[in-house]
């Protein structure tokens, strides 16, 4: 039992504590209706958690996820849905802006909180842009597939498990994995050994920015259409999973199941809170309280590092 | 009978006084139809953040609740629709209401946004036959209702004398609508009245006094402290103008047509509700009933939704 | 011997390039200014009378003033070094200034009360931020996340949206001017010169520039580093505590969302002023450039018709360019 | 050496021939005119002080440094030296352990294995990376007991170094030909690093060459079949391993006596007062004492310096009467505020001494600028420059300024010297000495002998702990030396 292991058995347990409890307080999401009501939504939430993973297993952090998302749902639900050549060109073009402004966060040792600070500003413009107001359709085909009536297990549960797994097998199998987490672990170290460090953090951006270009599709697919603000949330959902994943800020220490697990659990939680009738007023607070509980705890699990 | 039965409330927002009168009224009204045995429950629910998806998941906890049906105000005219599908396909009766949704299954209780926008012109081109500058404060970029009520303006205007010579966002917000037009007010010509959305009245006639401009003709939207100002002006110096806006208490005429459709009724899918309008001479009445810092409604009982389902047919 | 001499030679040069550098980078809130006179001028060609122009810059001003207060304390949080930055901003604002709001419930007499509840408000908030930061030890930007989250619940809970008005001489003061300069601006200028004067000329003020230089360093020069960033995070919690009472005292109400714009408004203003994002480096003249500009920027683009997309991209751009030019200029020095 | 390259045979192609390569750092010139090849199949052991040049010359070797003149060529190649020396150095066969650990803490094992080589073939490689590692770790280190699937991070220090070893030993497309030791049994025990020296007698056997660094005589007579004396960047002996005897290496490597008519001079006073400061690990000191620490860089005197001035301050308050105050050598990392003016880089200690309020007091502020700028000689015409415009040696001044214009009883110097010109260096040593006999105690960290050998009290560490306590006369290079290398006998 090494330490990656250690570090996903608190978001397995919370996930696990609190699905029991829905299904104490809510015997009928027990089935394949219910499974499917309870998940299908984390399904964007759990692809927007694995885009900001890729930005914090290279040291940087993402405060442009929310409206990158809603910009991609939007291009999704109108030039997707009526010129597919334009829209993919559309998406494509914005995954490599993407990669791009890794490469210069990296180039110019700029802070990346500020850079996608500025960058979110731009994404919604570009979004009320493409649909000034709510509206477009979902294509056919994402419809269907996001409502598929698969045998055994609903979407909501395989859609998870298909991203955690490939996602496991990229990142913590793949040979080009061990080089991304390296960039977050001792860049130092990665750069000595010839590689480079700036092709690495531009790859992770553009892998960030494919996770939401599809978080994007599947929340139109789940949505039928979009709006500029449709996805605003998934900045903080998305800083909030990674971390309840038990991944970490720095270090490179990130788990793509763990991320999942973690986006699956948020969702969980706000399902749970309104199955215990919780007053309104205090839900915004007890999604604070859930994340400054998770992350306390860690504590445990985390060595403390001194200031010299 | 009904007696059985429990009905939802989908709430996506609870950050203004007009949705806090709007979850009063429902309180009020359905705790009552409770207590009389009309209904076995009607609980009410707010999302935690005003945004489409987390409506959604609402309404898809709602169906594992089993509730019989939804009574919905939507963050989104088409975002849900994928939710309120589900419902449908459920069994659960769907009724949304002020944010309606596009969704056929579902029931609507419609204001008519773009006729709001319409009767905004309509009024000052019978106040100002021959026309004049307009300013457009608008609500928040890429939302429904706020293309709805600038759409129903701009139509109206073309056939006017009246000239649009500045439009900004408020985003609904007193503090953001005062900075915005403070910010484009320098740049206009002599402005003879303010269309506007519901809520940024107050904050404009505020723009144009810290600017030391002649106060122009601002369409209200039943606020409280928008319909004080109007008060105060008025006993100064007789002040006209108009107020409308959609009465809260809408959310009370959903329940009672949940409750008819629940009952076996044959309702139609599109019904639709008047403004509630504050005039020169309802002035005084209105704001004497409104509390302090809320906005001014009225609650509908179940007569009212019967009259309603009966004009519609 | 042989070697002083060579060290002569060598540093002269040296010392006539980074002294001009060195004036330079003292002055980096000109670009702040020059970007708001550039904003100012074009939006002049739109506005017809000089009677116009005046009032553009009176606007500009008061509603700058809100920028301003935030964003000082914001400055302060940022010059404490990399991976500090207060997102509480919003939710302290909004708390703060319902609460006092529903205290004073339009009571003239309850204005001082008031002020102080709304400040005190502002250190509560700011004590459990640090709280968090210190004692769990979670990244200030996660930390101070999850604490709005706490905030904004009890606002909400606390007064349900109600919009209370503000004591009529308290709204009058907020909205009125004097000697041709709006009250809020007054109440900014008080709060910049203070935290000037605390940056350029108090003990603490040296403390707070080396902590954020290089905070090893500080602590083995003896800076008492922990009392430094308690004072910095409760300082800008309680200056957000002001800014939403002053805010809410000016468009005569608090609203739950009333802060949501200044959590980013705060950053931009920083940066976009010549405050280092990379710590240590403050600039509050710079503040005062940005917060115009912010909302020359704004009033320009609504006065030549632009929509709110095209607005919000080249706010987006113009953030991201500052930070790459600013960049150039610190690797430089 | 000329006759050591005919030795071996003019017909083999050294793997890597450095021809009069010097390197600078501004100033700094860390290597000077290095000539050296070697041939398949030697040992060489690079020895000499901290500092003297080693790892510049290593990084040379691999590629990582271009030499800022003379040459470098790989194969027998053709002499260049460019920036694309550290590919040429890998497709040679020419592999490092670097002196600082570069493993990724997050990786595990196997994963770290990736990383330097290059062209992996994708198809199983896990499985392919951890049996490669595993037969390493079993060639080098033999009952080792790493599983190649744990995280670094989770493993302890010897272990990582272990793993940071076997890596650079194991099978990849191209073979290890040369492969370069710096320090690498700094933190193995005896028994672990006896295996590693086995190895490397084998490695070598084989064809194979090495250059290994270390400190430990023992270790590089035991090995190196040749041996590179560096001193201040210049390689000063060069010869085969039997032509050396332990002293002699100890004396080539060894710095200039200083002139006797300095040191011993200085009467050394006996009578100090009361003991001021005692920390768990033993050190201590008395009032008006200059206690010095030796050792080896890097084996716990800096941490111990910085724990005795933590724990005697405060993170939550400044006192008017400090009880420590810390002069630091690492400039950049513990003294120098980048941005600011010499002036308040000088009088960041003194703030609140100086100061009756919570203002700044500008005029104090400025009295002992000026006091200092002359006491001390910094070389600038205006206090109010940006500290970075003055050169290494000056900045550091200014830090001794920092920390002697205050009244604090202790005083904490973490190896303060770094770039300090002869004159100056003198004229601190006296300021040193005339400040304790006023009663100030001083903790003096330093990689320098002579520097230590000022000190009336020398505590030598070794893997941070205590190894020796001098006093008095038993302060001689020698006895240093001799407590901070591990002398083992198995060299002889
Ligand atoms: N990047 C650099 N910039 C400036 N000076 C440097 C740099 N690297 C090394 N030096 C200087 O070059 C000289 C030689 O350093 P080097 O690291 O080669 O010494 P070393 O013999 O390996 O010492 P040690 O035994 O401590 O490892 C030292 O004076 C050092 O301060
Ligand atoms: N922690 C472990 N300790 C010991 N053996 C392990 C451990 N993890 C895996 N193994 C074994 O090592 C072998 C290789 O496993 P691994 O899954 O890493 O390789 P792989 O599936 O061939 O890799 P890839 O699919 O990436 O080519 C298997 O026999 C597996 O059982
Ligand atoms: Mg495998
Ligand atoms: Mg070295």
């Amino acid at each position: 039992m090494n330490r990656d292991h250690l570090r996903i058995l608190l978001p397995v347990l919370s996930l696990g504590i609190l699905l029991a409890a829905v299904f104490y307080m809510q015997p009928r999401a027990m089935s394949y209706f219910g499974l499917n009501l309870l998940f299908n939504l984390a399904v964007p939430v759990a692809l927007a958690t694995i885009a900001q993973m890729m930005i914090l297993m290279v040291n940087d952090i993402d405060l442009s996820i929310g409206t990158f998302v809603s910009f991609c749902a939007c291009v999704t639900a109108t030039f997707v849905q009526t010129d597919p050549l334009i829209g993919y060109g559309i998406l494509f073009a914005a995954i490599l802006v993407y990669a791009g402004m890794g490469a210069i966060i990296y180039a110019r040792g700029l802070p990346a909180i500020v850079v996608t600070l500025g960058m979110s500003f731009f994404w919604s413009g570009m979004a009320v842009l493409v649909l000034p107001s709510p509206g477009g359709s979902a294509p056919d085909w994402l419809r269907t597939l996001m409502t598929a009536k698969t045998p055994f297990l609903p979407v909501a549960i395989i859609a998870p498990i298909v991203i955690a797994v490939v996602m496991h097998y990229f990142i913590k199998r793949s040979s080009l994995g061990v080089l991304l987490r390296g960039v977050g672990g001792n860049e130092q170290a990665i750069e000595r050994s010839g590689w480079s460090v700036m092709g690495l953090k531009a790859f992770a951006y553009g892998v960030a920015a494919l996770f939401c270009v599809l978080s994007g599709m599947a929340l139109v697919g789940l949505a039928t259409s979009a709006d500029a603000n449709i996805a605003l949330r998934y900045t903080l959902l998305s800083i909030a999973g990674v971390i309840l994943g038990g991944g970490e800020f720095t270090g490179g220490r990130v788990s793509p199941i763990g991320a999942v697990i973690g986006a699956l659990t948020l969702t969980l939680a706000a399902s749970f809170l309104s199955f215990l009738h919780l007053s309104p007023d205090w839900q915004i607070g007890a999604q604070g309280a859930i994340l400054i509980i998770v992350l306390a705890v860690r504590l445990v699990f985390t060595r403390r590092e001194a200031l010299i | 009978d009904t007696s059985g039965k429990t009905i939802a409330l989908s709430n996506n927002y609870a950050g203004n006084s007009w949705r806090q009168a709007m979850l009063e009224s429902w309180g009020k009204v359905a705790y009552q139809a409770v207590q009389d045995g009309v209904v076995a429950g009607a609980d009410a629910f707010t999302t935690s953040e005003n945004q489409a998806t987390e409506q959604a998941a609402q309404i898809q906890n709602m169906i594992l609740q089993g509730y019989d049906a939804i009574v919905l105000n939507a963050a989104s005219p088409t975002a849900i629709n994928g939710a309120v599908k589900e419902a449908c396909d459920a069994g659960i009766i769907v009724v949304s209401f002020d944010g309606i949704v596009t969704e056929p299954c579902a029931w609507r209780i419609a204001v008519d946004f773009k006729q709001m926008g319409r009767d905004q012109v309509k009024y000052l081109e019978q106040r100002y036959p021959d026309g004049g500058n307009l300013l457009e404060i608008r609500g928040l970029a890429g939302v429904f209702v706020d293309d709805e009520i600038s759409a129903g303006i701009h139509e109206q205007v073309e056939s006017t004398k009246f000239d649009i010579v500045g439009s900004v966002h408020g985003d609904w917000a007193q503090d953001v609508a005062q900075k915005a037009v403070a910010g484009i007010l320098p740049s206009l010509p002599e402005v003879k009245a303010i269309v506007t959305q519901g809520g940024d009245g107050y904050g404009a006639a505020q723009a144009f006094e810290a600017a030391g401009r002649p106060t122009p003709t601002i369409i209200m939207g039943n606020r409280r402290d928008e319909l004080q100002w109007w008060k105060e002006q008025k006993d100064a110096n007789g002040y006209e103008t108009t107020s409308l806006s959609i009465a809260p208490g809408v959310s009370t005429l959903g329940f009672w047509v949940a409750q008819q459709i629940l009952d076996g009724k044959e309702v139609p899918k599109d019904l639709t509700v008047p403004f509630l309008r504050v005039d020169q001479d309802t002035l005084e009445e209105i704001l004497a009933e409104t509390p302090v810092g809320s906005v001014a409604n009225v609650e509908y009982a179940l007569e009212d939704a019967q009259k309603l389902i009966q004009s519609a047919k | 011997m042989n070697m002083n001499s060579n060290n002569t030679r060598v540093e002269n040069p040296k010392r006539g390039a980074s002294h001009l550098l060195g004036v330079f980078s003292r002055k980096p809130w000109i670009w702040a200014f020059l970007a708001a006179g550039a904003t100012y001028l074009a939006t002049l060609v739109v506005v017809s009378t000089s009677a116009g122009a005046g009032s553009l810059l009176y606007a500009a001003l008061t509603f700058a003033s809100f920028s301003i207060i935030v964003g000082v304390g914001q400055m302060f949080v940022v010059t404490l070094g990399p991976g500090n930055v207060d997102l509480s901003i919003p939710a302290t604002m909004t708390l703060a200034a319902t609460l006092s709001l529903k205290f004073m419930a339009s009571d003239p007499t309850m204005i001082v009360p008031g002020l102080l509840i709304a400040i005190g408000v502002g250190l509560a908030c700011g004590l459990f931020n640090f709280a968090l930061i210190m004692l769990l030890r979670i990244p200030p930007i996660i930390a101070t996340l999850s604490a709005s989250f706490l905030f904004q619940s009890l606002a909400i809970w606390s007064n349900r949206g109600l919009r209370i008005k503000p004591p009529a001489s308290l709204a009058d003061f907020a909205t009125g001017g004097t000697f041709g300069l709006p009250n809020a601006a007054w109440v900014a200028l008080l709060v910049s010169v203070l935290a000037w004067c605390v940056l350029e000329k108090t003990i603490a003020g040296r403390w707070i520039s080396a902590s954020g230089q290089n905070t090893r360093a500080a602590r083995l020069g003896g800076v008492p580093v922990n009392a430094v960033r308690f004072g910095v995070y409760v300082g800008c919690a309680v200056l957000a505590g002001l800014a939403g009472f002053v805010l809410a005292s000016f468009s005569g109400g608090a609203n739950l969302n009333m802060g949501t714009e200044y959590m980013l408004m705060s950053i931009a203003v920083v940066v976009i002023g010549g405050s280092s994002i990379a710590g240590g480096n403050s600039n509050v003249p710079g503040i005062w450039g940005a917060a115009l500009f912010m909302f020359l920027i704004v009033s320009m683009l609504n006065s030549y018709g632009l929509g709110a997309g095209v607005r919000l991209m080249l706010t987006g751009l113009i953030i991201v360019s500052v930070v790459v030019l600013a960049s150039k200029r610190g690797r430089k020095v | 050496m000329v006759e050591n390259q005919n030795v071996i045979g003019t017909e083999e192609v050294p793997i890597i021939t450095l021809g009069d390569a010097g390197v600078s750092f501004g100033p700094v010139q860390a290597l000077k005119g290095a000539c050296l090849s070697i041939m398949a199949g030697e040992c060489i052991g690079v020895v000499g002080h901290n500092g003297a040049g080693k790892s510049t010359l290593v990084n040379v070797i691999n590629g990582r440094l271009t030499p800022t003149s003379g040459d470098v060529s790989y194969d027998g190649a053709q002499s260049v030296a460019d920036f694309r020396n550290a590919q040429r150095a890998r497709e040679s066969g020419i592999r490092s352990v670097f002196q600082e650990l570069s493993l990724c803490p997050n990786l595990t094992v196997l994963e770290n294995y990736r990383i330097p080589y290059r062209n992996m073939p994708i198809k199983g490689w896990r499985k392919n990376a951890a049996s490669a590692v595993l037969a390493s770790l079993d060639a080098v280190f033999p009952d080792h007991g790493i599983d190649p699937y744990s995280v670094v991070a989770d493993l302890p220090i010897a272990d990582r170094q272990m793993v940071e070893i076997a890596i650079a030993f194991a099978r990849r497309d191209i073979d290890a030909r040369l492969v370069i030791l710096d320090e690498p049994t700094s933190s193995l025990d005896g028994a672990i690093a006896d295996q590693l020296l086995a190895y490397i007698k084998k490695f070598c056997a084989s064809g194979g060459s090495i250059i290994f660094i270390s400190h430990m005589m023992g270790e590089i007579f035991d090995v190196a079949s040749r041996i590179v004396v560096l001193k201040d960047g210049t390689i000063i002996e060069n010869d085969a391993a039997q032509n050396f005897t332990r002293d002699g290496l100890v004396d080539a490597m060894g710095h200039v006596a200083p002139d006797d008519q300095t040191r011993g001079a200085d009467t050394k006073r006996r009578d100090f007062g009361d003991e001021v400061l005692r920390m768990e690990n033993g050190l201590n000191a008395c009032q008006g004492e200059v206690v010095g620490l030796a050792g080896l860089a890097g084996h716990g005197q800096a941490e111990a310096l910085a724990k005795c001035f933590l724990e005697r301050t405060s993170d939550w308050s400044a006192s008017r009467n400090p009880a420590v105050v810390f002069v630091a050598g690492d400039r950049s990392r513990d003294g120098v505020m980048p941005l600011w003016s010499i002036m308040r880089n000088l009088t960041l200690q003194t703030l609140v001494e100086f100061s009756r309020t919570f203002l700044v007091d500008r005029k104090a502020e400025q009295n002992i600028a000026r006091t200092w700028h002359e006491k001390i000689g910094i070389k600038t015409d205006d206090l109010n420059n940006p500290i970075l415009s003055l050169s290494g040696g000056n900045q550091q001044k200014v830090l001794f300024s920092r920390a002697l214009a205050s009244s604090a009883p202790i005083v904490i110097m973490d190896d303060p010297m770094r770039g300090v010109d002869v004159g100056t260096k003198k004229e601190v040593y006296r300021m040193i000495r005339s400040e304790a006999e006023k009663g100030r105690t001083f903790l003096w960290y330093s990689t320098e002998t002579d520097e230590i050998l000022e000190c009336d009290r020398v505590f030598v560490f070794r893997d941070s702990e205590i190894t020796a306590e001098l006093k008095g006369d038993e302060i001689t290079e020698e006895n240093m030396l001799r407590a901070s290398f591990e002398m083992q006998e198995a060299g002889e």
